[in-house]
């Protein structure tokens, strides 16, 4: 197989990623989102990683998971008091700030 | 340090003073002030004297590196022209401060304010004519900005704040072009003879004329609001009208000139070729100017707006001379800044008694103020006078050398730059009529004459046009070597009779 | 066989300390009373800080492309922007320090019984000083990182601090939340961007290094598309940091929800670190590319002048407008990015401290304003502050005079030389867009100031409390460097020049 | 060979009085008037000494000059402020002065009833000073002062009572007049210098021979379009009629004997140009006779008696410009002319005033009538300068008009008998309209109501009139005998050696035709206005009411000058503010109309932000595949 059509599936991944944060509504599922368009990039990383025949890539790959995961950390502490406060997890009812 | 740096230190140093002075101490505030003014004018008076008419270039020289990284200095150093203007504005200066004693009593902010904000404007008016590092000069044009739009905001009437924000605006807009163009002349002193702002040097560049052409339009159109020149002349009638009189004769009689003053000292002697080339052009709004200028004033109900419009026209002859690329068109032009000084002087300040007494600046509020107030009515007249360029006053002096400079290069321009004088008459003589004749108008007619502060505010303004209609040639002497440098710096020299024997 | 990586400490000890002092911040709040943290919390952040300054300036003349392995260069350009964000942050956090600015239990519901209680306990959290350390520590590894990973993960501690504490804000706490909301989902999206940018980047190189990337874009040694990808989307990540249009709608909202002491600090540093990164990304690897991006960079940097300029003028938040005015100066600094010359980066550098201490001090003034309800950031009623209390709307004016370019302040300068260096890179076009901007976005500057001194107090006025020692000292400093770069900017310019170096 | 002589206490004694008179103040209310006239007085001594010394030279040596201080000089442009006494100006310097004094004294009297006479006296010593600065400057820049400083003095004193707002206006409209004739005065100016290098006399007589047809013409034009300015010519003649709302003396002094018969010194003073220029002397000529047939017909239709002899002032006037544009030998008759002029002319004008002062004001002639019963010295010396005028030898006018006709006649050709033709015809319009004065004034039945108790004038008043009286009687034989003024003027116009040119008809018979003419006008006034005057002026015929309407000489000019000019002036303000001003705040509009849609933008949902974000990524994208293209 064909090892660009990784590179293919990471962008598919990316725009399918980039889509949903756009037209999701729900904060989770937009952050969710983003986590997706992480992980197309660390699909490149690793399938350069691999064409090139260095480990940087990999590395990389290793270090986004990383802060991914402070991001969800961070992510969901500022969704869950959204949430509290106003009894709904969707970005179109946080639209106070605005003209 | 040279007499002309501490000529600009001593007002700036004295608004500073002015900070320890009580607030509410007004009256002494006024006295220092007024006092500082007189040693200002003392210490302009001896460079007056020590000037030596003789000596090309510039005097009183003095530089110091100021901002290394781009070869900035405090340079200052005046020729007849900066002189003269120089000398306009240490004498203007105590006069409007004694004219306008109460001006700023019911300003929006404390009188104490006002009078530092006016030595600081005196001091940055001084520091603007003496600089000779263009990057100094350009600070100062548009740092004196400040205090102007402050005095307008805060001690104006009318729609003074509106006022205010166009006047700087457009100022600062203009400004802005010209920094482009500031930055654009460095950069080719950068690749040429090393990066600098030195005038002298700088006016040795070799430009290619697409450039060159660019360059001038950004210092032009600064200067051309700033004079102002049709068509970037709407802020000043809002501005003269909202300003105190003594804001006003400030403005008009003397930051204006900066414009002027900036075309002979940095448009032409920086780009001498960009000069021809848009000399045609420059004339025909010059022209457009005078006319212009002159036709609105007659349509004016409002007197400080009329005054307004009377100065586009008369920058309109000033900007005619300065184009007109003979000795008598530049030494007109600069003899007329200054006579237009205190031409507009008088009209404003008088102007500004009359409205401050009738409590209206209209004009048809106005009649028969020549049987109530007949001193008043006597300064007016002759400020008017002076307006039309009446000869035996001064501005008919300048008018003409305006004129007649121009004709022999240009002669249609001055043909119908001359038509202008049948216009000023009936600007003048319009005003002079509604306001000083006719039979005195409901509630004129308990309007108290001059008082003894006023007359001695005006007698030395109405004193100078006088004389100086008859005899000026003593400014002329140290005008001419400057104007005669600028037309060589541009490459010109004056025609020669058509009829040689 | 593993050969452990040589370390540089010493270069690294600023960065360093700043996190050894976020984490004693961490320690604090567990192990100090209550009552006594606060005070704890400020002299920990601020000793921290200075002390990460000195060493900061112990090292400052050494240079070092192996500080840790190829991964942090330490450089002139480091330097300074490392002493930039360092000074402004010290004086961010005295704003910070200032009473009553901030949530006291960020958890608690708005409202609640719970907020009420945690309020009149006055027990403020501080949680605020160990994540401004952490993000200060992001923002200077930012602008020195020269690999892809390190300019992620700085990227990431610099933001994700900065998305928690723009939810601190103690009133209208819908409004912070709202913002650190947006903040958050923008800036992941963002950084997916940019990493995907950077995998590309990767994947046409081969390597993840800048300088690597460089030496590959001068042998055009790989796949095209990969490199136009990789640019493009690492540049969307870089123009969300600093805020510029298209990417930069974030601001206005979350500049006028977050607390404004934050606020103030994310203007003026995070503009810093993300100019300072973006310089050296654009500077040092992508250099040999510039045909390519030179020209979109330029329209970026019209475009963004003359959004944020003409959006600001019919604003009517002063936080808003300050937003607004923050993007025009985005499109600024970007002139400094298309100089691609020395003077372009001195004049950047020179650029972000003016602007720097600018915004630092309007966003102080900003925190004086208030009503019994809290801060007051509705222009119409800033109407007449000027009559009331003139010297801190003479310092507002000030500020904005800068903003503004009007000579004899620091803006002027910074204007000028960016735009000098701009034209020596043989870009006129630019400086001609920039000149119609600054007088477009003078138009607003002078709007505010016509609102605070012509303008008659209204009845319903607002008061301006009298600023405590801290504010008084951040004020101070604002006003002083903002005049004294605008007088006599040799000191810094002559700084500036020195520094404004890239090692490669 | 030039004579220095100490001129300038001529003009300094006239100018510092008037501004010690006024700055002074009400202090000097009360012996003003008689400083003023002393110093009145003591100009016209020094002119008689000056005068004499003059006689007592001979040659080029006549001429006197004083160099007084560097005026202007710029480059090459170069006016010193220098005077000159010639030959030439010594006439008007006697002139002035004589008459001005004489005024002075009658003013004492006409004017004592006025709060403000020492303002009067003020104007009146400042006329003096301007009028003699403009015949003694030795340069058209110094004239230039001179002619604007009477044209401010002459603006001074018709609007002395300025409290009316008609006066105000004739003022004004007066001084607009001047102005456009100024306009001329100055490119003439101009165009001298571009030629000449120069703007003394001496310095454009000397370049005169060299330059070109085309220059001189366009010099001569202009320095006729100042002079109808200044001496009320066809087109510029309208505001004299007006000007009459000044105080009488200043009618007779200014707009009768001096100031307005200074375009006739203009021209004079320029010979050398129109010498060399047949096209301008054409252009003077046509000016001249359109004037003096335009001012005769003016005269005959109005009632009141100052705008009467204002038209006829018009006409003299047109006689003397008609013969400056006739060549050397005109000079001399010209200036002759205006020196007789200058004594019948003031005689008649004071004559009026005292009719006046007797008749509390009253100008409108159908309401005198019989007033030579109760006013004989002012009816003969009214009477004595109407015959002057009318031409009836030997009075002055006989000798000085006669002249112009016969030159005019000479003149050749068709132009000479179209000139002549209109030069007698306007004789005889003359002696119609000016009997028509004289009878309705001083002789039929009276027709004042009992209201007015018209008496002689007192003697301070009428002493100046007898005096005048006498020089309309005896000036004219004085001057032409032996043709004592045409060799006195020679050195300065050459008058002496101009050819005599075809002659078309023997001076005899001009003469007689002359005297022929005005024999017929005088009877048909008789016959007119012999017997019975209707007080109120009956409709007339339309040429009449045409002529008591200045034959629409304001209408036109309201047509052609006023109506422009205000819709000029409207339309222009108008677009200041709408187009200029507008484009200012149409910036400004556009601008805050594109910030409010920016503002559209930011709508607050984050997923709208997330997707511009990702349009603007997509845009870089298609941006920088196309600049890779």
């Amino acid at each position: 197989m064909d090892i660009s059509n990784y590179i293919y599936l990471s962008a598919i991944l990316f725009v399918i990623g980039a889509i949903g944060v756009v037209v999701r509504r729900n904060a989770i599922v937009v952050f969710m989102c983003v986590e997706l368009m992480l992980n197309a990039a660390n699909l490149a990383f690793v399938t350069f990683s691999r064409i090139h025949g260095n480990l940087g890539g990999q590395i990389a790959s290793f270090f986004t998971m990383v802060v991914a995961a402070c991001e969800v950390v961070v992510g969901l502490a500022i969704i869950v008091t959204m949430y509290r406060s106003r009894r709904s997890a969707s970005v179109d009812d946080a639209s106070l700030l605005k003209r | 340090m040279s007499l002309l740096t501490a000529l600009e230190l001593v007002p700036l140093i004295g608004s500073l003073l002015l900070f320890a002075v009580p607030k509410e101490n007004s009256k002494l505030i006024k006295q220092f002030a007024f006092a500082l003014s007189i040693v200002t004018l003392a210490v302009s008076g001896l460079i007056a004297l020590r000037f030596k008419t003789s000596v090309p270039g510039m005097q009183f020289v003095e530089s110091h590196t100021w901002i290394s990284n781009f070869g900035i200095q405090y340079a200052v150093g005046i020729d007849g022209l900066a002189l003269v203007l120089i000398l306009l504005t240490t004498i203007l200066t105590p006069i409007v401060l004694l004219a306008g004693w109460n001006e700023a009593d019911n300003g929006r902010w404390s009188v104490r304010t006002f009078y530092i904000l006016m030595l600081v404007l005196e001091s940055s008016m001084i520091a603007v004519f003496a600089a000779t590092d263009v990057f100094l000069f350009y600070v100062i044009f548009e740092a004196m900005l400040i205090p102007v739009y402050l005095l307008i905001g805060g001690y104006g009437r009318g729609e003074r704040a509106q006022a205010a924000m166009k006047f700087l605006l457009y100022s600062l807009f203009g400004g802005l072009l010209m920094l482009a163009a500031l930055i654009g002349i460095y950069i080719i002193s950068t690749n040429q003879i090393g990066g600098t702002f030195d005038l002298a040097k700088l006016s040795t560049l070799q430009i290619d004329s697409g450039t060159e052409n660019f360059l001038f339009l950004g210092f032009f159109i600064a200067f051309a609001i700033k004079a102002p020149l049709w068509p970037f002349h709407t802020w000043l009638p809002g501005a003269a009208k909202s300003a105190t009189p003594a804001t006003s004769v400030l403005l008009l009689g003397v930051l204006d000139k900066v414009g002027t003053y900036g075309m002979i000292r940095f448009c032409i002697t920086l780009f001498p070729h960009a000069t021809k080339t848009f000399t045609p052009l420059i004339i025909v709004l010059a022209v457009i100017s005078i006319l212009y200028g002159a036709f609105l004033a007659i349509g004016q109900r409002d007197i400080n707006g009329l005054i307004a419009f009377t100065s586009i026209s008369h920058f309109g002859f000033i900007v005619l001379g300065i184009f007109a690329m003979t000795s008598q068109g530049i030494s007109g032009a600069t003899l007329y800044m200054v006579n237009h000084g205190f031409s507009t002087a008088a009209l404003f300040l008088v102007a500004g008694w009359m409205v401050a007494r009738r409590k209206s600046s209209a004009i048809e509020d106005f009649g028969g103020l020549q049987r109530v107030t007949p001193v008043m009515a006597w300064c007016f007249f002759i400020a008017g006078m002076s307006a039309l360029a009446l000869p035996g006053i001064s501005s008919f002096v300048s008018e003409f050398l305006v004129l007649v400079g121009t004709f022999t290069r240009y002669p249609v321009a001055a043909v119908f730059g001359t038509t202008g004088i049948v216009l000023a008459a009936l600007y003048v003589l319009i005003t002079v009529q509604r306001s000083l004749h006719g039979p005195t108008t409901p509630g004129n007619e308990e309007m108290t004459d001059l008082n003894l502060r006023e007359k001695i505010a005006i007698a030395p303004v109405i004193a100078i046009l006088v004389l100086m209609g008859f005899y000026s040639q003593p400014i002329l002497n140290w005008i001419n070597p400057s104007s005669h440098q600028t037309m060589q710096a541009a490459g010109y020299s004056d025609p020669l009779p058509k009829a040689g024997k | 066989m593993f050969t452990p990586p040589h370390l540089n400490y010493a270069l690294l000890a600023p960065i360093l300390i700043i996190l050894a002092g976020a984490l004693i911040g961490v320690g604090v709040e567990a192990f100090v009373r209550k009552s006594q943290r606060a005070t704890v919390q400020l002299w920990v952040a601020l000793i921290t800080v200075v002390a990460a300054l000195i060493e900061l300036l112990t090292v400052r003349n050494q240079r070092s492309t192996l500080v840790a392995i190829d991964s942090f260069t330490f450089d002139g350009a480091t330097v300074f922007m490392q002493a930039t964000i360092l000074v402004l942050a010290f004086f961010a956090l005295l704003l910070i320090s200032d009473r009553g600015n901030f949530v006291a239990q960020a958890s608690a519901i708005p409202g609640s019984e719970d907020e009420r209680t945690a309020d009149s306990d006055g027990k403020t959290q501080t949680e605020v000083f160990p994540l401004t350390l952490f993000a200060i520590s992001g923002m200077m590894l930012f602008p020195a990182a020269t690999d892809l990973i390190t300019l992620f993960v700085a990227l990431e501690i610099l933001s994700l601090p900065l998305y928690l504490m723009a939810g601190l804000s103690r009133r209208r706490r819908l409004l912070s939340q709202e913002a650190a909301l947006k903040y958050f989902l923008l800036g992941a999206y963002s950084s997916a961007f940019f990493l995907f940018g950077g995998a590309f980047l990767y994947g046409y190189s081969g390597t993840l290094t800048l300088n690597g990337i460089a030496a590959a874009i001068s042998a055009s040694a790989g796949n095209d598309i990969f490199l136009l990808l990789g640019i493009v989307f690492l540049m969307v990540g870089l123009l969300f940091k600093i805020g510029a249009v298209p990417f930069h709608s974030w601001t206005p909202d979350v500049y006028q929800g977050a607390p404004t002491p934050i606020t103030g600090f994310m203007a003026a540093c995070t503009k810093v670190a993300a100019v300072g990164a973006m310089l050296r990304i654009f500077y040092v690897a992508l250099s040999a590319d510039l045909i390519e991006w030179r020209p979109i960079v330029t329209v970026i940097s019209i475009i963004t002048m003359l959004v944020g300029a003409i959006a600001a003028m019919t604003q009517r938040d002063v936080k808003r407008t300050l937003a607004f005015s923050s993007i025009a100066h985005a499109g600024f600094l970007l002139i400094g990015i298309v100089a691609l010359n020395q003077s372009g980066l001195k004049a950047t550098l020179f650029y972000l401290v003016a602007y720097g201490f600018a915004t630092l001090g309007a966003f102080t003034v900003v925190t004086l304003v208030r009503d019994s309800a809290g801060e007051v950031t509705d222009m119409n009623r800033w109407v007449g502050l000027g009559k009331k209390s003139p010297l801190i709307a003479g310092a507002f004016c000030l500020f904005l005079l800068s903003f503004g370019g009007i000579p004899l302040t620091s803006g002027f300068i910074a204007k000028f030389s960016i735009f000098t260096a701009a034209y020596e890179g043989g870009n006129t076009t630019i400086v001609v867009f920039g000149v119609l901007t600054s007088a477009i976005a003078l138009f607003f500057y002078l709007r505010v100031i016509v609102l605070l001194f012509f303008t008659e107090p209204k009845s319903d006025a607002v008061s301006v409390s009298i600023p405590s020692l801290k504010v008084s000292c951040v004020l101070a400093a604002s006003v002083i460097v903002t005049i004294l770069l605008g007088v006599y900017p040799s000191i810094l310019l002559n700084t500036a020049q020195s520094f404004a170096t890239f090692l490669r | 060979m030039t004579t220095r002589a100490n001129l300038v206490y001529l003009i300094a004694l006239p100018l510092f009085s008037s501004a010690f008179l006024m700055l002074l103040g009400k202090i000097a209310n009360k012996w003003g008037h008689f400083f003023a006239t002393a110093i009145s007085a003591s100009t016209f001594g020094i002119g008689i000494v000056e005068f004499i010394a003059m006689r007592s030279r001979s040659g080029d040596a006549r001429a006197a000059t004083q160099h007084l201080f560097e005026w202007i000089s710029v480059g090459t442009f170069r006016v010193d402020a220098s005077l000159l006494l010639d030959q030439l100006s010594i006439c008007f310097v006697l002139l002035i002065t004589g008459v001005g004094t004489l005024i002075h004294i009658y003013s004492i009297a006409y004017m004592s009833h006025d709060v403000d006479r020492r303002r009067f006296f003020a104007y009146l010593n400042l006329f003096i000073a301007a009028m003699l600065l403009l015949v003694l400057g030795d340069s058209y820049l110094n004239l230039y002062v001179g002619w604007e400083g009477v044209g401010l003095a002459s603006y001074l004193l018709i609007g002395f009572w300025n409290q009316k707002p008609a006066y105000a206006t004739a003022a004004k409209k007066a001084f607009v007049a001047n102005r456009v004739g100024d306009v001329g005065l100055s490119l003439a100016i101009m165009i001298a210098f571009t030629q000449f290098g120069s703007v003394t006399f001496a310095g454009v007589k000397d370049g005169a021979p060299h330059a070109s047809a085309a220059a001189l013409t366009a010099i001569g034009a202009m320095l006729l379009l100042a002079a109808a300015g200044k001496s009320a010519q066809f087109p510029l003649q309208s505001w004299l009629g007006d000007a009459m709302a000044g105080p009488t003396p200043v009618s007779a002094l200014i707009h009768a004997a001096t100031m307005v018969t200074a375009g006739v010194y203009l021209i004079t003073r320029s010979n050398f140009i129109f010498d060399a220029s047949s096209t301008a002397r054409l252009l003077v000529v046509i000016v001249g006779a359109i004037t003096l047939l335009f001012g005769a017909i003016v005269g005959t239709a109005k009632d009141d008696i100052k705008k009467a002899l204002a038209a006829s002032t018009m006409s003299q006037i047109g006689y003397m410009i008609l013969a400056t544009g006739l060549g050397p030998v005109g000079y001399a008759f010209a200036i002759m002319h205006l020196l007789t002029h200058g004594f019948f002319k003031a005689s008649m004008f004071l004559g009026a005033g005292s009719v006046m002062h007797g008749m509390d004001d009253e100008v409108n002639m159908r309401r005198y009538g019989a007033l030579g019963k109760v006013m004989p010295i002012t009816a003969i010396t009214f009477g004595l300068g109407y015959l002057a005028i009318i031409g009836v030898p030997p009075f002055a006018g006989f000798y000085s008009k006669d002249k112009i006709i016969e030159t005019a006649f000479n003149a050749g050709g068709t132009k000479g008998i179209l000139l002549g033709g209109a030069a007698l015809l306007g004789a005889a319009i003359t002696a119609f309209y000016m009997t028509r004065v004289f009878v309705l004034t001083f002789m039929g039945k009276k027709r004042w109501d009992d209201k007015a108790h018209p008496h002689e004038s007192p003697s301070l008043m009428w002493i100046p009139m007898v005096l005048l009286s006498l020089g309309s009687v005896a000036s004219g034989y004085l001057l032409s005998k032996g043709s004592a003024l045409v060799h006195w003027l020679a050195p300065v116009v050459n008058s002496s050696n101009a050819e005599g040119g075809a002659e078309l008809m023997k001076p005899i018979v001009v003469s007689a035709l002359a005297l022929g003419v005005v024999v017929l006008g005088v009877a048909t006034a008789i016959i007119k206005y012999g017997r019975s005057v209707p007080i109120e002026a009956p409709a007339g015929s339309a040429l009449t009411r045409f002529a008591r309407r200045d034959l629409g000489q304001d209408d036109l000019n309201h047509q052609l000058l006023v109506l422009p000019g205000q819709a000029i002036t409207r339309t222009l303000v108008a677009t200041d503010f709408g187009f200029i001003d507008g484009v200012v705040r149409a910036v400004g509009w556009t601008l805050a109309y594109l910030s409010q849609s920016l503002k559209k933008i930011q709508n607050g949902y984050v997923r709208s932000y997330a997707l511009l974000m990702t349009a603007g990524a997509i845009a870089l994208l298609v941006t920088i595949w196309l600049v890779t293209l």
